[in-house]
Parts: structure tokens; C-alpha cells; sequence
């Protein structure tokens, strides 16, 4: 796909949108749209994290291999949401695993051109950030609401 | 454990947790070669160290502790403690006061007495393991037992605030008095239920009873005129005669390695018998009418009453016949007095008493400072008093069952050491004291 | 309808609560036909050392052997309950557990041979689970028989953790401490007894121990406040004292009773009764 | 004789035939009288049963009775009692419910059958606590009938105070010390005798045959006198000006917790208050759990059980239970029933075992600001309030941890309940509880509780034709209506989407009728999703079903997040949309906060709120959030409605 048109998609997504023409230009330069099949792996937990990722339309999860338990599902990712976001954050290594659990279609950068765009261009860098940030937010909030088990609360009575 | 005739013992009897007795205690027997038996009542009931536990408090904060020593008796426990320190203070209570406590002891005896004859003693008689499955073929008789229990209950209930650690006794008096209205309803139905008691008499003396004779001192307190319950001397079949606080000038605790209760004695180490038997034969002549006659009727003698200790349902029948007759007696003479208690003085000096409690003579002293604060005590009860007793009959009757099946024998021994009505809860908590002496 | 196996055992206690059971008079022999009995030394011979669907526990924990007996009954016993402030509080017993000073221990300890006990009473619930527990001293007829319903009915007692003084006001009693100035524990205290004392004219010594929320420090420093006489914190120093709520002050009313001094009672020749005897 | 209406002097020898004139036709007189030391209020068989010669000391925690050596009656301005005691009991049986041996069950309530009673000696400030207690128990859609019948048959005979205690404070709550109405007779007395005036028929029947005269123009002014005394006697006033506004801005105040240090939690001040009106109502059952019989007895806000639920208590700390009874008398009883719930009696002051002084507490936390206007009390949502039998048809899991109830009504108009509406229930040997209905079938109510208890699992075990008691559909239901025609998005966590089914009913019956609908449902882990059944089915219907879970399970490959991630990036703006959200209080909240931010505006989310629910039509006061019941006039909101309280801790 053309830069452009990659620009385009991408100021269709919730991350784009809104992003200066020049923000949406610079990013163009280095990203990459794919479509992936159902269990497709993007990312890997524990490798160097070589991608920053945006899902476009689809549904991605987030999964962690337990010892004995095996894979199980933490989190699900919905379209304009954003992922490998430990590319930009040292050491660069991947907290989860990312599996395609629809058809999807994805807007990847590569983690060492996006870091030295971002490292030259603070203007660029002061509007993805917060963006990544936001992000990375929404899914740790979540994760307090997943911890509290919420609905394993309200008894009839308390059993003996 | 070791006891000097360890050697010669060739045959070992023991009798796991004692049942249907209140509180904790086991039965051991060493026979020897030549026949001789040796009793050890183990009481191994968790000493609880009341007589530490009253140091430091005050007269009326006393009362309300000692009647935690039994849930069986505790108006006894109060009665005697009251009695004491009233006696120190030099009190002397309203006569309707002095009756209102009759009233609660009455009520002590029939709930105390009738749950020993018909729930804990007849099932030995009629051959149940308890009275609940002996309501299966005779549930009348436990019906009537519970009927009488509840009334006992109920009469404490009303005087004293509720049946177990009742609330209303303290020096001077007590701490409310109920109206004559409060009362009318229980009056009415103690008098309706004296006829069943009168029949209890009867029919406790007509069961299959084993035979058991042996010569025994008895001891109780004696009034010119009322029947022993909280006043009166302490007299014994032998001559014995002292002022209820003076207990310790003729008795005695000594400690038995193999129990957590002292016994205690007679200055001369002979064991004396407390209790129903004692008081009916002591003081048979001041038996309320009614009780006096309904054992007339089941043609005992007062000699058979002493020499059969397994005829002790028999004088406890004839006491719950006494208590709600009298109970009665003081119903329909009730005016409510005046003032529920008297002001008084706390004084220092020695507080001592003997009262009657259900299973006989209990006995309490203590040292007061002059703040009128406990400093030291001693609590006698007459379950105590009643091992050394226990164990003698135990020698001389269980040569003639420890070859039956052991089920068997048990169950005999058990009737026996039921017939004193013990209660192990009581006996168990003054060891901290002897330990003392000991060091 | 299920009949459940039902224990009843004593640890150190007077026999009280146990017999409150032998105090329903009016439902005994119903409670007999739907409850098998299978444990309940004071009332039958028939003994069974489980398993239980429900273990009522009377008396604390005051020897090395109940320590281990208690543990081995949690064991067997499906429910486990707890009946009466020696159970559920450690009794009054447990006043002893100030035994740091030396009489009490020296009571305690010099002839471990005849006398088995540890140093502290105290309640179940600090050797084995609890899963339900009757308040008072002695328990209440009422809640045991609220308890057995609700065991056979399979659902959960209804026991009121709220004050005594709800029950006074109900009940049209005057109460004893604004209008008499009587030191009365009410207001601190769980119901259940249907506030006895002040119906006796009397203070509300907390035989059913503290409730939740019990405002200790504040009744405390108001009655120290209003009155003179004999302190407040020895009001504390009751049949629940080791309950959490009352310790402190319990304990700082022990060190002030002054045991140590307490002298023998027991006259000098009973020490040697044994070589009387044998 | 006596001139009609006007004021009667009845020398103070002759007070006995005032009280032969109230025993008349079998009366009960119930007054002040003297027991063992203490000033009560019970049964007056004559004249020498009254106070004569005692006069009260009442200070913060304390009150004495003092002789006067003199011969005045009504000298004990009151004491711990007051008239609820007798009109509103403290304890009151309710009924029974009985099993019978054929398995139906049987209802028997107790009917109300009230003494008749003569109140003699009631205070100006009492006759405005029982007038408060006729609005709260008799003036809504729902009415105690037994306080009815008790107030309607009573006389009330009123004694004018001529003496303040120091708590006094009627004058500042408008409520005296001038008797003014609710009266049949006031007496104001003076050393002679008493100054009699009538207010109401029956009084002036009973004045024209008291051996009195007309008063003379100088006692009558005497009277005023005496009385209009006490109002100077009474202490700082508490200004009311605003309160109930400035009291409701300091939910937050530190005071809460500093009063709370010295508050017991004991509930005496709500026990000897004239106006608290809250109950519980316990069961008994026998042994083999066939029959209940239920009391009804004064409860209180103070006690931990009160504000209780399944999942736990709303109000656990004392600072929450005094703000909740403070501002309950001072602010949103004003909400409730147009009126303040205090009268100025200082019993809660004097009764108050530590002296806590509610005139202080005020002050302290409300100082006096702006004055305020009166918010109109909110209409009670109707709906019946008796049992009725209903039958077990048949019963299923919905997941390891719900069941699923269908019961036939013998009473149609159970079948009529709106969605969201819940029901009472009860069988023999379990108290009652409430349960959502989540399907009013054509003959059937269908409930669905979670983790189902004792009571579910016995009412299981009995089987189809067991019978239980059932009242209801109570409360305020979701507002279908306002979906009409307008887009509606439904949220859902765990059993909420219970409540909910019903809506999801409406809108699959007149599909049209509605844009576009959305449910959005989250659960705990795939298996404890409810009504798997019925999906596909409300997805062919055209309704957009989002559905994530906490935890995934082997084999889900749906979404696992939070619900609201299923809304946080749609936008709601566009068309005229209704928010319809029920599950865990916590839920709600972040749900609401993204709705609001996706373009639903509070007004337009409604949520279902849990509290503990026990008489289910706003008589016994425990679930009481802020101004509302939330049994009577809830359990659905608005988002907009709840304001601050929506989320708030401790209310």
C-alpha cells in the first residue's frame, strides 16, 4: 500500500486521528499495513520488541504462557488500539504475546526507524507519546478492574 | 503415676470419662491379690483458679464470679458467698428478703434435683443410656421430669433474672425484687404439680434397687426451725455441732496426687456423706408435711436411707417434694418488700459460710481487707467433700461386680458414683492454692 | 429433612451452656426425634468420637491436652460451633492470662506433675476454625434453639450483633446509666440476653462481649469522667475481658487486684494428706 | 356553665374527672408516671399515678428526677419515652406463614386490633413528632395500618410546657413550646388548677362536661405567659435557615470522623427519638422450618446489619451510620416528606450515653450560610405490598453458580410488573428477600438469582408445586418508554443482565419501535455468562451484542477486558441515545463516566442500584440512599438523579 494511502488508513484509526498532517506524514514514511489470518502471531513475549503496531479493524489478544497452565488470553485489543508498545520502551522487550484472533488488518512501524524518527523529531515525538501512553493506561486501569473480580461479589445468604 | 501398692496390684479396672455426671472425671480400680480394692475418682476437669480470681474484687463483684464456678448450682455458690459477707459486715436483711432467697434456692433444688432423678439417675435403674432414649418407652415419666425441671428454672428465672448465673443477688440484699404479680402465675403452677412430685417419691422407691450396706457419718447444716438450706449449724450423725462459718475447726482438703480436686476430711481422716441423704435423715423433723409424709408412705426407713447410698434418689425425691411445697409456703406469704437491699459497711476481717447446695453442704471463706476487698480465699464444695466418701464405697462395693463383663461393671459403678449426684465442674479449682502451700 | 450427628464437648468451663441444651425442657424430646445426639457426655452414655455435622464446643483451652483434643474434634466435625463466652472469649478463666506476674505463675507452674495447664485460657477460635459461635455467660435458650433450627432448616442463624440497648429501649427500660448513673456496658455489648441486668435495676457487665464497633475508648473516658468509686477499666475485667476490644483495659485492671498477695487457704496439714491415705 | 369553645379553668382537685371523662367507652389513658425512681410513660389508672411533685434534670448523657415539695403535675417536661411507644410499638407481630402437609403454603397476617388509647400529658413538640409520623407511616401510597388505627381512635390530651430542659429546642425547629394543633384538649397548668382549651370536636364535647369554669381573662393571659416563658428559656437556637443544603455540601467534613470517635454506634438517640420510624422485621421458624412467624421491631441505622448486603455493608464505619441519621433528620427527610424528622425534644441529647449534643454537632459541621428552598417530596412508585402464593413450576442452573425460577402466580396482577421491577420472597423457615424478575412470562414470573443460597436451594429441593410467598413487582422499573424511537445502548456485568432481560423482551417485541440497540455484557469468565441460549436470537433481532469477560477460558476466542471496553471508543453523540446499566456498583460507575464521555448525558442513564431491601415499600428505612428508598423509589435511577451520592462511600 502507498504511504499515502497507509496515511490515510491510519488517520481512520482512533491513533491517528487527529494527528497534525505532518505527524501523519513522517510516521507514513515507515509504515507498513498488513492483513493477517486468524492465529497469526505478531509479537512474541519475551523477544527484542523490533515493532510498534496499530490494529486498524479486527481483534488482536494479548497472551502470556504460564508453566503448567499454558496460554491464556489477558486482555483483547480493539481496532484503533495500539500494540508492542515496549518497542519504544527500553529494554525493548515484549511483555505479551500478540495473536490475530479475527481477520485484521494491522499498521506496523519498525522499532528502530520509529525510535530515531521520534529522537529527531520532538514535535513528532510530544504528540505519539501521550498517544502510547493513553494506551498503555486504558489497559493497566483495566487490569485493577480485572483484578477485583467484580462479579464474583452479591450472595444470597453467606454459605456455612 | 505411682501409689505404694503398686507391687502387689495384679488387676487394673478403669472407667473412661464418667457420663452423665457434670464435669470431667474417671474411675480407676487397683484389686490386689487378697481382694482389696483401691478407688482413685480421677477428676481431671481443668482447673479454673477461682480463688484467685476473686482476689482484689469486692464483695458483690465476688458474687457475680463464684457462680461461674458451677452452671448447676450457682445460686448455692452466691448464697454462700452472700451469706459471708453479710455475716461480716454484720447485715441483717428484710425478712421478706431472707425469704425471697429461700425462694431462689427452692428453685435451685427442684431444677437441680429433678434433672439428677429423671435425666441423669432413673436411666440407670430402667437400663437406658439416656433419659432421651428412655422417653421412648417411658416418656411420660421424662415429660413429668422436664415439667418439674422448667418450673425450677422458672422460679430462679423470676427471682434472680434468669436460671444459670442468675443477676439479682448482692450484699444487702438484692438488686430488684419482683412484684406479687410477677409471681402469682409460677405460684399456681408449683401447687398444681406437688401431687407428681409426691408421686416421684413413690415411685423412685419402688425400683429394683441394688443392696448395698454400709455404716457412713453424715453431715449437714441443722436449724431449730426450717429445713437446712442457707442457715443453721453444721452438725454431723457423730456429734459434730459448729457455727456455719467455723467449718474448719472439725474438716480439712488434703491433695490425692491423682486428681485436679482436693478432698477433703474430718479432723479425724474419716470420709463423711453430704447431701439429700444427709439432710433428710439429719433433719428429717424438719421436712415440710407434705414431704415428710410422702416418705412415710414408701415405708424406708431413715436407717435404710443412710446405709444404702443407691437409696440417695429416694432422699432427693423427698427434698424435691420439700422445695415446692415449701416454694409454695413462701409464694402465698410473699409481700414485696419495702426496699430491695440494705446500705452497709465494708469491714475487714474473715467472711465464712456454709449453705446447702443441692449436693450438699458448700462452704466458702474469705479475707477482707479494710476496704472490704477480697485478699485470700477458700471454696469447699460439697462434691470435695464427698470423694473420699465416693471412693470408700467404691472399695467395699466393687469387689462384687469388677467380674462382671465390663460393660456391666461400669455401669453398676457408675449408678453408684451417680447416686452422689457429683459435680466435677465444682470440685476442680483451687489447686493453685495447696501448690502454694506446697512450696 | 437431614438429621444432623450433633456433639456436644466441655473444655474448661462450669457446664453451663451445655446444659441450657437440658434447659429447653419444652422441645427436648423434638430436638431428640431431629438431631441424633451422638455425643453429649452430661446427658448420655452413648459415646461417639465422630464424625459430627455439628460440634457444639463449650469451655476455653486451658491444658495441653485440650490443645490437641480441640484440633482432633475440628477434625471430625463438619460445622464446628462455639457456645459461651469461656468458648468464644475465654471466660472468665481467662483473667489469668495476666499470669506474667509471679503468684499466678508460681500457682501455675510448681508441680506440672498434678496439675496439667497452660499458662493462658483462651478462646476456640484461636487454636482452630469457628463457623459459628453463641455469645454469653451463660448462652441464651432462645439463640441455641435459632441455631439448631437453622441448622436443620440448612440456612444461616439470625443472631443480632447489635447493642444491648436496642433490647432495653424496646422493652420500655429506663436506662440505668443516664438515669441511675449505673457503669453499665449496654452500649458496647452484643444483644441476646434481652438486656437482663437493667431489667434487675443493674449495669450490663458484658457477658455477651463486645460487639462490633465497640467504642471503648469513648464510654470509657466518659465514665471515667462521671464517676468516682472503683475504676472503670476493672468494668472490663469481666467474663470477657480477653476479648480484644476490653483486653487492655482488663489487663490494666489484673495488675491492679494485687493477687501476689494472695494468701493459702488450705490449712498447713493438707500438704501431707497423701502419706495419710496410702 | 361552660360557654362553648372558650377556655375552661378545672381547679387542680378536680383533675380526676378529666381522666374519669377520658376512661369513658374503655379507654387505656396513657401518661407520665413515676416506677421505681424512674419517670416512664405507661397505663394511669387515676390521678395519684401522675408525676406530682417531680420536676426533671436533664443535662448531655444525664437525667434526674427531683422532688419539688410541691403539688404541680406536669412539672417533668418528658422523659425517655414518648408517645411511639404506644401508637408505632417496638415490637409488633406481623403474621405467619405456614406450610401445610399438602405443600401449600398459607399466609395468615395479624390484623391490626389497636387499644384505645387516651395520650394525656403530650408535649408540643410530641404533637408535632406524631404529626411527622403520620406523614411518614400514613401519608404515602403505602400505610401502616396498625399506626393508622392506633392514631385514629387515640385523644390526645397536651400539656403546655411551662418549663424548658436544657436540651430543649422546639423553638428553634418551630415545633413549640405553643401547643397549636394536633390536639384534642391542651391543659396549661397553673398553681391553682389547669387552663383547659379544646382543639378538635371531640375536645370541646369533653370540655363542656368538666366540672370547670370559664377562665378568667387573667389566667388565660397567665397561661400564654407561662408558656411563652419557655421559649426565652430555651438554650442557643439551632438556626435551620438553609440546613438542609448546608449539610448535604459537607458530606466531607472532618467532624464526621471526629464525632464518630466519641459516637458508641449504640442506637439510643434513634430509639428514644419521637419521629425514627425504621424496623426489621425477623422470622421464627419451628424445627422442621414449616412455619414462620414474623415480628416486626424498631431497627436502627446505628446497627452494623442495617445498610448490609450479600456482598457487604454500604455504611461499615460509625462516621457513615451518624452521617446517615444526621442528615437523614436535618436534610433528606426534607426530600422525603417536605418536613424536617427532628421536633427539637433533646431525647437523643439527654439519652445519648456519652452526651453527645446534636445542636453542637450541627453547628460545628453546618454553620449557618444562605437560606435554602425546600425540595417537594418525591411520589412513591405504586405497586402492591401483600404476600401472595405463588408455585414452583420448574427450576435450572443457568451456570454452575445461578438458578433460574419459574413461578405461577395465583394473583394475575403479579404477571403485570414492568422490567426492572423486583419481588419479595419467602417460605417457611427463611426470612424474605428480594430477587429480579428476569422474564414476565404469559402465566409465569421467572427470577434468576446468583450463587444461589440455603433458601433457593431449598425451595430446589421442594420441587415443582412448591409453594412460596411472593410480593410485588416492586419499585421504580427501567424507563422503556424514553427508548422509544431513540437508540438505546444496554449494560450489563454478571447477573445484572438479569434485571435487564425483560427490557431486551420489549425491544424484541416492538423491534421497530427502537433504533439501534446495543448490549453491551460483561461477565466473569465465558461460563458464567447468563441467557447463552437466547443470544443468536437477539442478534437476529438486529441487537448489537458486545460481549468480554474477566478471565478467558480454554476454547474463548471472544474479547477478555472490561465492558466498558466494548463503548470507550464508539461515539453515542450523534443520535438521541438511552443508557440502561445494571451490575456491581464499581462497574456502573467507570460505565457511566464513559457513556458520559462518549456523548450520553447523565440524565440519560439509568442505573440500578442494590441496597438492603427488606420491607420493599419504603416503610422499614434500611435502604435508604440520600433522599430516596431505593426500594420505593428506585431500585432504577437516573444517573442524574443520584448526583454525588452515585458512587459516594458510606451512603
Amino acid at each position: 500500500m502507498s504511504a499515502d494511502g497507509t496515511a490515510v488508513r491510519l488517520s481512520g484509526t482512533w491513533f491517528g486521528e487527529a494527528l497534525s498532517a505532518h505527524a501523519r506524514e513522517r510516521l507514513a514514511t515507515i509504515a507498513e499495513a498488513h492483513r493477517v489470518e486468524p492465529g497469526a502471531v505478531l509479537v512474541r513475549e519475551g523477544a527484542e520488541s523490533d515493532r510498534l503496531g496499530i490494529l486498524v479493524d479486527g481483534l488482536l489478544s494479548l497472551r502470556v504462557t504460564v508453566a503448567g497452565r499454558g496460554r491464556a488470553t489477558l486482555m483483547t485489543i480493539e481496532p484503533g488500539d495500539v500494540f508492542g508498545w515496549s518497542a519504544v520502551v527500553p529494554p525493548y522487550r515484549s511483555t505479551s504475546t500478540v495473536v490475530a484472533l479475527q481477520p485484521s488488518e494491522v499498521i506496523v512501524f519498525d522499532a528502530e526507524r520509529l525510535r530515531s524518527l521520534l529522537r529527531e523529531d520532538d514535535a513528532l515525538a510530544a504528540t505519539v507519546y501521550p498517544r502510547i501512553l493513553g494506551c498503555v493506561s486504558r489497559r493497566l486501569v483495566a487490569t485493577r478492574t480485572q483484578l477485583l473480580d467484580l462479579y464474583a461479589r452479591d450472595r444470597e445468604y453467606e454459605p456455612w | 503415676m505411682t501409689t505404694p501398692m503398686a507391687e502387689e496390684r495384679d488387676l487394673e479396672f478403669s472407667v473412661g470419662q464418667l457420663t452423665r455426671v457434670e464435669g470431667e472425671g474417671r474411675l480407676h480400680l487397683s484389686v490386689s491379690r487378697d481382694g482389696r480394692v483401691a478407688a482413685q475418682l480421677r477428676i481431671f476437669e481443668a482447673p479454673r483458679y477461682f480463688e484467685q480470681l476473686v482476689v482484689g474484687r469486692t464483695p458483690d463483684e465476688v458474687l457475680d464470679i463464684v457462680a461461674r464456678i458451677c452452671g448447676i448450682c450457682p445460686v448455692a455458690y452466691q448464697m454462700s458467698g452472700v451469706h459471708a459477707f453479710e455475716s461480716l459486715a454484720g447485715v441483717s436483711v428484710d425478712p421478706a428478703v431472707r425469704g425471697l432467697r429461700r425462694l431462689l434456692y427452692c428453685g435451685e433444688w427442684i431444677e437441680s434435683h429433678a434433672l439428677h432423678i429423671f435425666l441423669l439417675h432413673a436411666p440407670d435403674f430402667l437400663g437406658y443410656p439416656s433419659a432421651l432414649e428412655m422417653a421412648a418407652d417411658h416418656r411420660a415419666l421424662v415429660e413429668r421430669g422436664l415439667r418439674l425441671k422448667k418450673l425450677g428454672n422458672r422460679l430462679v428465672a423470676i427471682v434472680g433474672g434468669r436460671p444459670i448465673h442468675p443477676v439479682s443477688v448482692r450484699v444487702g440484699g438484692f438488686y430488684r425484687v419482683p412484684t406479687a404479680a410477677e409471681l402469682a402465675g409460677i405460684r399456681e403452677e408449683l401447687r398444681s404439680v406437688l401431687p407428681e412430685a409426691v408421686e416421684t417419691v413413690a415411685l423412685v422407691a419402688a425400683l429394683e434397687t441394688p443392696v448395698a450396706d454400709r455404716d457412713t457419718r453424715l453431715v449437714c447444716l441443722r436449724h431449730p426451725d426450717e429445713y437446712p438450706m442457707s442457715d443453721g449449724r453444721i452438725v454431723s450423725s457423730d456429734g459434730i455441732d459448729l457455727a456455719p462459718g467455723e467449718w474448719r475447726e472439725a474438716f480439712r482438703e488434703v491433695q490425692v496426687p491423682w486428681s485436679h480436686a482436693l478432698q477433703a476430711r474430718a479432723a479425724d481422716g474419716v470420709p463423711y456423706l453430704l447431701g439429700p441423704t444427709a439432710r433428710v435423715v439429719l433433719a428429717s423433723d424438719q421436712l415440710h408435711p407434705t414431704a415428710r409424709t410422702a416418705l412415710e408412705a414408701t415405708g424406708l426407713t431413715l436407717e435404710e436411707l443412710r446405709r444404702n447410698v443407691f437409696r440417695s434418689i429416694v432422699s432427693r425425691a423427698v427434698e424435691l417434694v420439700h422445695a415446692i411445697a415449701e416454694a409454695v409456703d413462701l409464694l402465698d406469704a410473699y409481700e414485696r418488700p419495702a426496699r430491695a437491699s440494705v446500705p452497709w459497711q465494708p469491714r475487714a476481717g474473715v467472711a465464712a459460710w456454709a449453705t446447702e447446695a443441692p449436693r450438699g453442704l458448700l462452704f466458702h471463706r474469705y479475707e477482707l481487707d479494710d476496704e472490704g476487698i477480697v485478699r485470700a480465699a477458700q471454696i469447699v464444695p460439697p462434691t470435695s467433700q464427698n470423694q473420699a466418701a465416693i471412693e470408700r464405697d467404691l472399695e467395699l462395693f466393687a469387689p462384687a461386680v469388677v467380674e462382671l463383663p465390663h460393660a456391666a461393671a461400669t455401669q453398676r459403678l457408675e449408678q453408684l458414683i451417680r447416686s452422689y449426684d457429683p459435680c466435677i465442674s465444682c470440685a476442680t479449682h483451687f489447686l493453685d492454692l495447696t501448690i502454694e502451700r506446697d512450696r | 429433612m437431614a438429621t444432623p450427628r450433633v456433639g456436644v464437648v466441655k473444655m474448661a468451663s462450669c457446664d453451663g451452656c451445655q446444659l441450657t441444651l437440658l434447659d429447653l425442657e419444652d422441645e427436648l424430646l423434638a430436638l431428640g426425634e431431629r438431631f441424633e445426639l451422638v455425643e453429649f457426655p452430661e446427658a448420655t452414655s452413648r459415646r461417639s468420637d465422630g464424625p459430627y455435622d455439628v460440634l457444639l464446643v463449650e469451655g476455653s483451652i486451658s491444658t495441653p491436652e485440650q490443645a490437641e483434643q480441640i484440633v482432633e474434634l475440628r477434625a471430625r466435625a463438619k460445622l464446628l460451633v462455639t457456645i459461651g463466652a469461656c468458648a468464644t472469649a475465654g471466660g472468665i478463666q481467662a483473667l489469668r492470662n495476666w499470669g506474667d506476674e509471679p503468684a499466678w505463675r508460681a500457682a501455675v507452674y510448681p508441680d506440672a506433675e498434678l496439675i496439667e495447664s497452660l499458662a493462658h485460657a483462651t478462646p476456640i477460635h484461636e487454636y482452630v476454625k469457628v463457623d459459628a459461635e453463641l455469645r454469653g455467660c451463660p448462652i441464651d435458650p432462645g439463640q441455641l434453639l435459632e441455631l439448631l433450627t437453622a441448622l436443620r432448616v440448612g440456612r444461616r442463624p439470625q443472631l443480632p450483633d447489635e447493642a444491648v440497648c436496642l433490647e432495653c429501649k424496646r422493652l420500655g427500660r429506663v436506662c440505668v446509666l443516664v438515669a441511675g448513673g449505673a457503669p453499665c456496658l449496654g452500649p458496647l455489648t452484643q444483644t441476646g440476653c434481652g438486656a437482663l441486668c437493667p431489667g434487675y435495676a443493674r449495669a450490663c457487665y458484658a457477658c455477651f462481649g463486645p460487639r462490633e464497633q465497640a467504642n471503648v475508648a469513648s464510654l470509657g473516658r466518659w465514665l471515667e469522667a462521671e464517676r468516682s468509686g472503683p475504676g472503670v477499666d476493672r468494668l472490663f475485667a469481666g467474663f470477657t475481658g480477653w476479648a480484644p476490644p476490653f483486653r487492655e483495659r482488663a489487663g490494666r485492671a489484673m495488675s491492679g487486684f494485687g493477687t501476689a498477695g494472695a494468701e493459702a487457704s488450705v490449712p498447713a496439714d493438707g500438704s501431707d494428706g497423701v502419706d495419710d491415705e496410702r | 356553665m361552660v360557654t362553648a369553645g372558650g377556655p375552661v379553668f378545672l381547679p387542680r382537685e378536680r383533675l380526676d374527672a378529666l381522666l374519669d371523662l377520658l376512661h369513658e367507652g374503655g379507654r387505656t389513658i396513657v401518661g407520665p408516671t413515676v416506677r421505681d425512681g424512674n419517670l416512664v410513660l405507661d397505663e394511669l389508672t387515676g390521678v395519684d399515678d401522675l408525676p406530682v411533685g417531680w420536676r426533671d434534670e436533664q443535662s448531655p448523657g444525664r437525667f434526674r428526677l427531683v422532688p419539688t415539695g410541691g403539688s404541680r403535675v406536669f412539672d417533668v417536661v418528658n422523659g425517655q419515652m414518648s408517645p411511639k411507644q404506644f401508637v408505632f410499638p417496638p415490637k409488633q407481630p406481623v403474621g405467619t406463614m405456614q406450610r401445610d402437609a399438602d405443600r401449600a403454603v398459607r399466609f395468615a397476617a395479624t390484623p391490626p386490633d389497636p387499644p384505645r388509647l387516651a395520650l394525656l400529658g403530650v408535649r408540643a413538640c410530641e404533637l408535632a413528632a406524631l404529626a411527622i409520623q403520620d406523614r411518614v407511616l400514613a401519608g404515602g401510597t403505602f400505610v401502616d395500618e396498625d399506626y393508622r388505627a392506633r392514631r385514629e381512635s387515640a385523644l390526645v390530651v397536651a400539656a403546655q410546657c411551662t418549663r424548658a430542659s436544657s436540651g430543649c429546642f422546639c423553638a428553634s425547629m418551630g415545633t413549640g413550646p405553643e401547643v397549636r394543633s394536633g390536639h384534642d384538649l391542651a391543659l396549661t397548668e397553673l398553681d391553682e388548677g389547669f387552663v383547659v382549651t379544646a382543639g378538635s370536636p371531640a375536645g370541646e364535647r369533653l370540655v363542656a362536661r368538666l366540672p370547670g369554669r370559664p377562665a378568667t381573662p387573667a389566667e388565660v393571659a397567665q397561661a400564654a405567659a407561662d408558656v411563652a416563658a419557655v421559649r426565652a428559656a430555651q438554650g442557643e437556637p439551632v438556626v435551620i435557615e438553609g440546613l438542609r443544603d448546608r449539610l448535604m455540601d459537607q458530606l466531607d467534613s472532618p467532624r464526621w470522623q471526629e464525632v464518630a470517635d466519641r459516637c458508641l454506634a449504640c442506637a439510643n438517640c434513634t430509639m428514644v427519638c419521637p419521629t425514627c420510624f425504621c424496623t426489621s422485621t425477623a422470622i421464627s421458624s419451628d424445627l422442621d422450618g414449616t412455619v414462620n412467624v414474623a415480628e416486626r421491631q424498631w431497627d436502627s441505622c446505628f446497627n452494623a446489619g442495617f445498610a448490609k448486603v450479600a456482598g457487604g455493608n454500604f455504611r461499615p464505619e460509625r462516621s457513615d451510620r451518624y452521617r446517615q441519621w444526621l442528615t437523614h433528620k436535618f436534610a433528606t427527610w426534607v426530600d422525603q416528606f417536605g418536613m424536617y424528622g427532628c421536633v427539637g425534644c433533646a431525647r437523643c441529647i439527654t439519652w445519648c450515653p456519652v452526651g453527645i449534643d446534636v445542636r453542637e454537632e450541627l453547628a460545628a459541621i453546618a454553620p449557618p450560610t444562605v437560606p435554602a428552598e425546600q425540595m417537594p417530596a418525591r411520589p412513591a412508585a405504586a405497586t402492591p405490598g401483600r404476600f401472595e402464593v405463588v408455585t414452583l413450576r420448574g427450576s435450572h442452573h443457568e451456570t454452575p453458580d445461578t438458578t433460574t425460577l419459574h413461578l405461577v402466580p395465583s394473583e394475575p396482577a403479579l404477571l403485570a410488573g414492568l422490567p426492572g421491577q423486583f419481588v419479595m420472597v419467602e417460605q417457611p423457615g427463611f426470612p424474605s428477600l428480594p430477587i429480579s424478575v428476569s422474564r414476565f412470562g404469559p402465566d409465569e414470573l421467572i427470577l434468576t438469582v446468583r450463587a444461589a443460597g440455603p433458601a433457593t436451594a431449598a425451595l430446589v429441593a421442594e420441587g415443582p408445586g412448591a409453594q412460596v410467598g411472593l410480593r410485588g413487582p416492586l419499585g421504580r422499573p427501567w424507563p422503556v418508554e424514553r427508548a422509544l424511537g431513540r437508540d438505546l445502548v444496554i449494560v450489563a456485568g454478571g447477573i445484572g443482565l438479569a434485571p435487564l432481560r425483560p427490557v431486551l423482551d420489549a425491544v424484541m417485541a416492538n423491534r421497530d419501535r427502537f433504533g439501534e440497540v446495543v448490549l453491551a455484557y460483561g461477565a466473569r469468565t465465558p461460563s458464567d455468562r447468563l441467557f447463552t441460549d437466547e443470544h443468536a436470537a437477539w442478534q437476529a433481532a438486529g441487537i448489537e451484542l458486545g460481549q468480554i469477560v474477566d478471565r478467558a477460558e480454554p476454547g474463548w476466542d471472544g474479547r477478555v477486558g472490561v465492558v466498558t471496553h466494548l463503548l470507550d471508543r464508539r461515539d453515542f453523540s450523534r443520535r438521541p441515545t438511552i443508557g440502561m446499566v445494571c451490575g456491581p456498583e464499581r462497574m456502573m460507575q467507570a460505565t457511566v463516566a464513559v457513556l458520559r464521555e462518549r456523548g450520553v448525558a447523565p440524565e440519560r442513564v439509568f442505573v440500578s442500584m442494590e441496597r438492603h431491601m427488606q420491607c420493599g415499600i419504603g416503610l422499614c428505612g434500611h435502604c435508604q440512599m440520600g433522599p430516596y428508598f431505593v426500594c420505593r423509589d428506585g431500585p432504577v435511577f437516573s444517573v442524574g438523579e443520584l448526583g454525588e451520592l452515585f458512587g459516594k462511600e458510606g451512603v
